[in-house]
C-alpha cells in the first residue's frame, strides 16, 4: 500500500511541468481510504465466486463529498454482507466508477460497467441530472438501475428495471412545505440549484406550500460553480418573505452560506433542505442556529449502523447519503439472493416483493408500483454548536 | 564608423534568402544610398546592418566589430549605430518628448534631458508638439522625429531605410536637408536606402545598386548617376 | 470486452468527424475556432428535441444541419475584420453563449437536466449486434466526411483556403473572396460537427449542456494538432489516438492506487501535456501537412 | 441601486486587475494569452497552502503573488518564447494547453473542493441599504491602489516609458536600444502579479475552486478586448462598465416595459460578457479605447 503510493508520488514529480507539486506536503485530503480508522471486517473464507454490481458515483466534481460518503455506504454494505454467507453462497463485488459530476461521464461510466463488467444492475449517482440518463441507458441495456440519492420525480418513469431507495421530491417537497406551514410562516423565498433536483424541489415545496395557503415571494436557480451568488441572495432578501428555504451541494452551498450571513440573511429563519448537503462543508459560524429538514438515517436498525460508520471512518456521517446506498446494496443482494440468480429481469421482478419486507437502515424501503420509495422517515433538525442535531 | 559588409545573405525565412552575397563598403562619415527597384533587396539589407532579418550570414563588421549575431538593441547600445525604419518608424501612442526619451533611454537621466534639449532645439516643429502624441503629426513631422529620436544616442553610423517615402516634394527636399546636415555637424556615417534615386544620390558621396538581391554596382555616387543603364533603368532619365 | 472496444470504436469515429470538421477550420484555414463544441451541440439538440416531439431522426439531422451550417456561414463572416485570436475567443464566447442558452431554456432544451432517452440507432437489433451496426455506421459516415474532407483539401478551393491561412493579403489581392471562402468552410464544417453531434446524442441516448463545456472543443483541438494541422488523414489518427489515450485513463484507477480526485486531474493533465508537447516539440503533428514544411510560416 | 454600486465595485476590481495585465501581455508580444486567467487561481491555491503552512494571511498572500509572478516568467521563458517561435496561433493554442494543465495540476494536489483562505466570517455593514463586507472594501482599495500604481508607473517612469514603447512598437523599441526580452519579462511579471493579487482577493471574499480562473476568462476577455487591446486604462473602465452592466441588466425590471414585471434569470449574468463581446467584435474590433485596426 505505501509503496504504491509512493509510486503514484513519483509519477506525479515526473510529469514536466508539475512545479506546483511543490506543495504536495499540504495536499490532497480527499483519499476517502486514508481516513479509515480502523479496518473493515475480513470476508468470510469459504466464500467462492464471485456476483458483480456497478455503481456510478461523482466521487469528483461539485458533489465529489456525497460520493465519497455514498461510496462509504457501500463499503460497509459489501463487508457486512461478505462477512457473513455473501450473496448466493458468492462474495458480492461492487464495482465503483466515477461519474465526474456529469451525465455523459456517468453514462460512459455505465457503459463500461455493462459492457467490460458484465454487471447485471448499477447503483447510481447523485445528481438527478445524471441519474436519470444513466437509468434510461440501462433501460435499454437491460440492467438494473437503483438511484440512492437522486430525487426527482422524472425518476418515476425510467423503465421498469429501475428503481430508488431514497424518496423523491413529491414526498420531500409536502414534509418541507408542511413543517414550515408548523412553525408559522406565511411567505418563503427559495433558493435552490439550476438542474433537475432544484427545479423539482422548488416545484413541489412551493406547490404544497401554496396549497398550504403560503406564499412563495420569490424563487431563484443559481448556476453551480461560481464564486459569487450576492445577486441570487439579494433577490430573496428584497422579496422581503418570513423565512428563506434554501437547497444547495456542498461546493456551492460553502460560499453560499457565507454570503447569507454576510448580507445578514440570518436575521430571519434560513431552513435548509436536506441540510447535510451543505451545512457539513459550511464556516460553522455561518450556519449556527440553521434549521431544516433531512433525510432520516438512524432508523431501529439505523443507530447500529451509525455506530459502525462512526468506528470504521473515525467521524460521524458526512452526509445522509451513505444510508441510502448501503440501502441500495444491501436490498439489491436481497433481491438477487430471493431471484435465485443473478439475472437482470429476474432481480427486477424480485425487488418489490424483497422491499416489503426488508429493513433498511434508512427505515423501511418498500417499493411502489414505479419502483419508487414510497415511504421515508424525514427528521427536522437543527445546527447547534456545529452539529446537526435532530429537533 | 565605417560599415564592411562581406558576402552577407539574409531573409526573414530561414533557407530563403532575399539578398544574397553581398560585399559593400560603407566609409566613415560618408553618406552612402543604397537604390535599386521594388524588391530588390535594399531594405533587407539595411535591416541585417541593425540585426533586424532573423537569418543572416556573412561578416557585418560596424566601426572594425564584427556584429553579426549581436542582438539589435546591443548594436544601438555598444556599438553606436542608429536606425530609422521607414514605416512605423515613431511611437505613435507616445508623445514626442517621450519617443524622444525612449530614443535615449539608456543615456543617465540627465544626460537625456539634455539631448531632449537638443533635438527639440535642432527641430523648433517638433518642440512646438512636444507634449503632443506622434501619431497625430504629419509624414513629414513624424519622419524628422523618427531621426530625432534616432540621434538620440548620438550614434557614429546613422541608417534610414527609405527616408522620404511618402513626402510631398517640398518636405522631400527638407529631410535631404536635414540627413545632409546631420552628417555635416555630427560627423556621422550615413548609410540610407532611397527609392527617389536622383535626390538621394545628389546628395550622397557613395551609391550602391542592388538588383534582384544581388550587389549589381557600387562607387562613387557622381558616377552612379552618370551611368547609363543605372540612369535609364532607375533614374528616370529619358 | 468486444462490446466495450466496439464503444471506444464509435465514440473515436465520432471524435474522428470531429476533428476532421475542425481540422478544416483550424488546421486548413487557419480559423481557430474555440466554440466548435457550439455546432456539435446544435446537431445534437437538433436531433434530441425534435426526437422528444415525435420526429423521426433523420428531420433531426437535416434541421440540426441546416441550422449549424447558417451558424457557421455567419460565424466565419464575423470573422471578417478580426485577428485570429480575437476571433478565437469570439467564438468560445459564442459557445458558451449557446451553452447558457441550452442551460436556461429548460422548456425547449430540458435546461440543466438536457435531454435523455433520445432514440437510438438500430432499436430493433440488441446487445453486441446493435453495437455492431451502429459502429458499421458511424464508420461509413466517417469515410464518406473523410472523402469530403481530402477533396476539399487537396481542390482548387482547398488551396485557396491554405492560401487565406498563410497570406490573407495576397489571397485577397488575387481576387479571391476571403469573406466568401472562410464562410463556406466554416458553413460545411459545422455541417459535419453538427451530424457527429447528432450521432453522439442517438448513441449515447442523451444530450445535456455539460456536454457544451469549452473542454469538449480543447480535446478535439489536441485531436487535430497531435495529427498534425492541416493534414486530413492526420486528423483521424489523432482523434483515434487521443480517443484511445482519454478514455484508457478512465483505467488508471484500476491500476494504481489513487484517489478519483486524482484521477481525473491525470486525464486533464494528460491532454494539456500532450496538447502542451505537441505544440513545443513536434507542432506539425505526427502525419505532417505538406505545403506547411515547404513555406514554414514566421 | 447601491447593491448595484457595491456589486459593479468588488466584481469590477477582480476583472480589472486581470483585464490590465492580459491588455499589457497583449500588448507587448500581440498574442491573447489564455493561461493569464489561471495566474489568479494559482495565487489563490499558493496562498492557501502557505496559510495552511502556518503563514499569515498577508505574508501568503504577497508570497503567492511573488511566487506566480517569477512562475510566469519561467512560463514565458521555457514555453512562450518557443510557442511565439511558430506563430501566435500556435502560442495561443499553447496557452490554452498550459491553462488546461494548471488546472489538472491544481486538481491533483488540491482536489476538486473549494478551498478557503483563513479569515474571519464577517458581517457585512450597512452602507446606505446594502451591506458591505470588510474584507469586500479591502479587495475594492486593494485594487484601486494598484491600478493607481500602474497608470503612473506607464504614464511617467522610464520603466512605463519602455513598456509602452514596446507595446507600440516592439521593432522600433529594438532599434531604439530597449532591451525588449528585459521589458517583456517585466511585463509578464507585472501581469501575473496582478492576477495573482486578484485571485487572492477573490479567494479572501469567497472561495478558490479550481475553475475560478475559467470563470473569469470570457468576463476579462471582454472588458480587455471592449478597452481597445493594449489600453491599460480602457481595460480599467471597460472592466467596471462591464461588471456595472452585469449588474444593472438583472436589477431592471424587464417585465416593467410590458406593464408586468420580469427580472432577467441570474444564470444569466454571463451573457452580458460574451455578448458585449461577440458586438464589440462584429462592430468595433479595435475597442472603445482602440486607436488602430490591427492586422486582419
Amino acid at each position: 500500500m505505501h509503496l504504491r503510493r509512493n509510486r503514484t508520488r513519483a509519477l506525479g514529480l515526473a510529469i514536466p511541468l508539475v512545479l506546483a507539486l511543490s506543495m504536495s506536503a499540504c495536499g490532497s485530503d480527499s483519499d476517502g481510504a486514508s481516513t479509515k480508522k480502523s479496518a473493515l471486517p475480513a470476508a468470510n473464507s469459504s466464500l467462492k465466486g464471485e456476483i458483480k454490481i456497478g455503481a456510478v458515483l461523482p466521487l469528483t466534481g461539485t458533489n465529489a463529498t456525497i460520493g465519497k460518503d455514498q461510496q462509504r455506504g457501500i463499503e460497509l454494505a459489501v463487508a457486512k454482507i461478505n462477512e457473513g454467507d455473501g450473496v448466493l453462497g458468492k462474495k458480492l463485488v461492487v464495482d465503483i466508477e466515477d461519474s465526474q459530476g456529469t451525465a455523459d461521464a456517468a453514462i460512459q461510466a455505465a457503459k463500461k460497467l455493462v459492457s467490460v463488467g458484465k454487471v447485471s444492475a448499477v447503483i447510481g449517482e447523485y445528481s438527478s441530472g445524471n441519474s436519470i440518463p444513466m437509468q434510461q441507458y440501462l433501460q435499454g441495456q437491460g440492467v438494473v438501475g437503483v438511484n440512492p440519492g437522486s430525487s426527482s420525480i422524472d425518476l418515476r418513469s425510467t423503465g421498469e428495471l429501475q428503481f430508488s431507495t431514497i424518496g423523491l421530491d413529491d414526498v420531500a417537497g409536502k414534509f418541507t412545505a408542511d413543517a414550515l406551514t408548523e412553525k408559522g410562516y406565511k411567505s418563503i423565498a427559495i433558493l435552490a440549484p439550476n438542474n433537475s433536483y432544484g427545479t423539482g424541489i422548488v416545484d413541489s415545496v412551493s406547490a404544497a406550500f401554496e396549497a398550504n395557503g403560503g406564499k412563495v415571494t420569490t424563487s431563484g436557480l443559481y448556476t453551480e460553480g461560481q464564486s459569487d451568488y450576492r445577486q441570487e441572495l439579494n433577490r430573496l432578501k428584497d422579496s422581503e418573505p418570513d423565512a428563506y428555504v434554501v437547497t444547495t451541494y456542498g461546493k456551492d452551498g460553502t460560499v453560499i452560506n457565507k454570503e447569507i450571513f454576510e448580507l445578514g440573511l440570518t436575521d430571519k429563519p434560513v431552513f435548509d433542505i436536506y441540510m447535510s448537503q451543505d451545512v457539513p462543508d459550511a464556516d460553522p459560524k455561518s450556519v449556527e442556529g440553521r434549521i431544516g429538514m433531512d433525510v432520516n438515517s438512524t432508523s431501529a436498525d439505523g443507530q447500529a449502523y451509525a455506530d459502525l460508520y462512526e468506528q470504521t471512518y473515525g467521524e460521524n456521517f458526512i452526509s445522509s447519503f451513505n444510508g441510502y446506498a448501503y440501502d441500495a446494496v444491501t436490498l439489491l443482494a436481497e433481491g438477487i439472493e430471493s431471484a435465485g440468480s443473478a439475472d437482470s429481469a429476474a432481480i427486477a421482478a424480485a425487488l418489490p416483493e424483497v422491499s416489503k419486507t426488508y429493513a433498511g437502515v434508512t427505515g423501511p424501503v418498500v417499493l411502489d408500483a414505479d419502483g419508487q420509495r414510497s415511504e421515508q422517515p424525514y427528521v427536522i433538525a437543527e445546527v447547534k454548536n456545529g452539529e446537526i442535531v435532530p429537533q | 564608423m565605417s560599415i564592411e559588409l562581406r558576402g552577407v545573405t539574409a531573409g526573414y525565412v530561414k533557407g530563403v534568402s532575399v539578398v544574397r552575397d553581398i560585399d559593400v563598403h560603407v566609409p566613415t562619415k560618408a553618406i552612402t544610398t543604397v537604390i535599386g527597384p521594388n524588391g530588390s533587396g535594399k531594405s533587407t539589407l539595411l535591416r541585417s546592418v541593425v540585426g533586424q532579418t532573423p537569418h543572416t550570414i556573412g561578416s557585418i563588421v560596424v566601426d572594425g566589430t564584427e556584429v553579426a549575431g549581436v542582438s539589435a538593441h546591443r548594436r544601438v547600445i555598444e556599438h553606436k549605430v542608429a536606425f530609422v525604419p521607414q514605416v512605423a518608424n515613431v511611437f505613435g501612442p507616445l508623445t514626442i518628448q517621450e519617443n524622444l526619451e525612449v530614443g535615449g533611454a539608456r543615456l543617465g537621466r540627465a544626460r537625456r534631458r539634455q539631448r531632449v534639449a537638443e533635438m527639440l532645439d535642432t527641430y523648433p516643429d517638433l518642440a512646438a508638439k512636444s507634449k503632443v502624441r506622434a501619431e497625430s503629426l504629419s509624414g513629414g513631422q513624424r519622419q524628422l522625429l523618427a531621426l530625432a529620436r534616432a540621434l538620440m544616442t548620438s550614434p557614429t553610423t546613422l541608417l534610414l531605410d527609405e527616408p522620404s517615402a511618402g513626402l510631398s516634394p517640398a518636405m522631400m527636399d527638407s529631410m535631404f536637408d536635414a540627413v545632409r546636415n546631420t552628417r555635416d555637424l555630427h560627423g556621422v556615417t550615413v548609410f540610407l536606402v532611397e527609392q527617389n534615386a536622383v535626390q538621394s544620390l545628389e546628395i550622397s558621396d557613395f551609391g550602391v545598386v542592388l538588383v534582384a538581391g544581388e550587389l549589381a554596382m557600387q562607387g562613387p555616387a557622381q558616377q552612379i548617376l552618370a551611368d547609363p543603364t543605372v540612369g535609364r533603368l532607375y533614374l528616370g532619365a529619358a | 470486452m468486444v462490446d466495450y472496444l466496439l464503444g471506444v470504436g464509435i465514440l473515436a469515429a465520432v471524435y474522428a468527424i470531429n476533428a476532421l470538421s475542425l481540422n478544416l477550420q483550424v488546421g486548413v484555414t487557419g480559423l481557430l475556432n474555440f466554440g466548435q463544441v457550439a455546432f456539435v451541440g446544435i446537431g445534437a439538440y437538433s436531433v434530441a428535441i425534435l426526437d422528444s416531439h415525435g420526429v423521426h431522426w433523420a428531420v433531426g439531422f437535416a434541421v440540426g444541419g441546416i441550422i449549424a451550417g447558417v451558424a457557421g456561414a455567419l460565424v466565419g463572416r464575423l470573422g471578417r475584420t478580426l485577428s485570429s485570436d480575437y476571433w478565437a475567443i469570439a467564438t468560445l464566447a459564442l459557445a458558451e453563449l449557446v451553452r447558457l442558452v441550452a442551460l436556461n431554456q429548460d422548456g425547449f432544451t430540458g435546461g440543466a437536466q438536457g435531454l435523455s432517452a433520445v432514440a437510438g440507432l438500430w432499436t430493433n437489433l440488441s446487445g453486441t449486434a446493435r453495437d455492431t451496426a451502429t459502429f458499421a455506421t458511424i464508420a461509413a459516415l466517417l469515410v464518406v466526411t473523410y472523402v469530403v474532407a481530402r477533396r476539399v483539401r487537396n481542390g482548387q478551393y482547398g488551396r485557396v483556403l491554405v492560401l487565406i491561412r498563410e497570406n490573407p493579403d495576397l489571397a485577397a489581392s488575387l481576387r479571391h473572396d476571403v469573406v466568401s471562402a472562410k464562410a463556406r468552410v466554416m458553413a460545411l464544417s459545422a455541417v459535419m460537427a453538427s451530424v457527429c453531434g447528432g450521432f453522439y446524442a442517438m448513441y449515447i441516448s442523451f444530450i445535456g449542456p455539460s456536454q457544451l463545456l469549452p473542454f469538449a472543443t480543447f480535446l478535439v483541438f489536441t485531436m487535430v494538432v497531435v495529427g498534425g494541422l492541416g493534414n486530413t488523414t492526420g486528423a483521424v489518427v489523432g482523434a483515434l489516438l487521443i480517443t484511445v489515450l482519454y478514455d484508457g485513463t478512465r483505467f488508471v484507477r484500476d491500476w494504481i492506487d489513487i484517489s478519483a480526485d486524482q484521477a481525473a486531474g491525470i486525464r486533464i493533465l494528460v491532454i494539456g501535456v500532450v496538447l502542451l508537447g505537441f505544440l513545443l516539440v513536434r507542432t506539425q503533428g505526427l502525419v505532417p501537412e505538406k505545403v506547411r514544411t515547404a513555406h514554414a510560416r514566421r | 441601486m447601491t447593491e448595484v454600486l457595491i456589486d459593479t465595485a468588488v466584481r469590477g476590481s477582480i476583472i480589472a486587475l486581470l483585464a490590465v495585465g492580459l491588455t499589457l501581455v497583449q500588448g507587448t508580444l500581440q498574442f491573447a494569452n489564455i493561461a493569464h486567467m489561471e495566474f489568479a487561481t494559482l495565487g489563490g491555491y499558493i496562498a492557501v497552502a502557505l496559510t495552511g503552512a502556518g503563514l499569515g494571511l498577508l505574508l501568503s498572500s504577497v508570497l503567492g503573488v511573488v511566487i506566480v509572478a517569477v512562475l510566469a516568467v519561467v512560463f514565458y521563458r521555457l514555453l512562450f518564447r518557443r510557442l511565439l517561435g511558430s506563430g501566435t496561433m500556435i502560442a495561443l493554442i499553447g496557452s490554452l494547453a498550459l491553462a488546461i494543465i494548471i488546472r489538472a495540476v491544481l486538481q491533483l494536489v488540491f482536489g476538486s473542493r473549494p478551498r478557503y483562505l483563513p479569515t474571519p466570517l464577517e458581517r457585512g455593514m450597512d452602507f446606505h441599504g446594502a451591506l458591505i463586507t470588510p474584507s469586500q472594501i479591502r479587495l475594492i482599495c486593494i485594487a484601486l491602489a494598484l491600478l493607481a500604481t500602474l497608470a503612473v508607473v506607464l504614464k511617467f517612469t522610464s520603466l512605463g516609458r519602455a513598456i509602452r514603447a514596446v507595446a507600440a512598437n516592439p521593432d522600433l523599441a529594438d532599434v531604439s536600444g530597449l532591451n525588449r526580452k528585459r521589458v517583456v519579462d517585466v511585463v509578464w511579471m507585472v501581469s501575473a502579479g496582478l492576477a495573482a493579487t486578484s485571485g487572492i482577493l477573490l479567494s479572501i471574499d469567497s472561495a478558490v475552486g479550481i475553475e475560478l480562473g475559467f470563470n473569469l476568462l470570457l468576463p476579462v476577455f471582454a472588458a480587455a478586448i471592449v478597452g481597445g487591446l493594449g489600453s491599460t486604462l480602457g481595460a480599467t473602465i471597460a472592466a467596471y462598465a462591464l461588471a456595472f452592466a452585469e449588474s444593472f441588466v438583472l436589477q431592471v425590471d424587464w417585465g416593467a416595459l410590458a406593464g408586468g414585471a420580469y427580472h432577467l434569470e441570474v444564470g444569466y449574468r454571463p451573457a452580458v460578457g460574451f455578448v458585449l463581446l461577440v458586438v464589440m467584435l462584429a462592430f468595433r474590433p479595435q475597442g472603445l479605447m482602440g486607436r488602430t485596426v490591427r492586422r486582419g
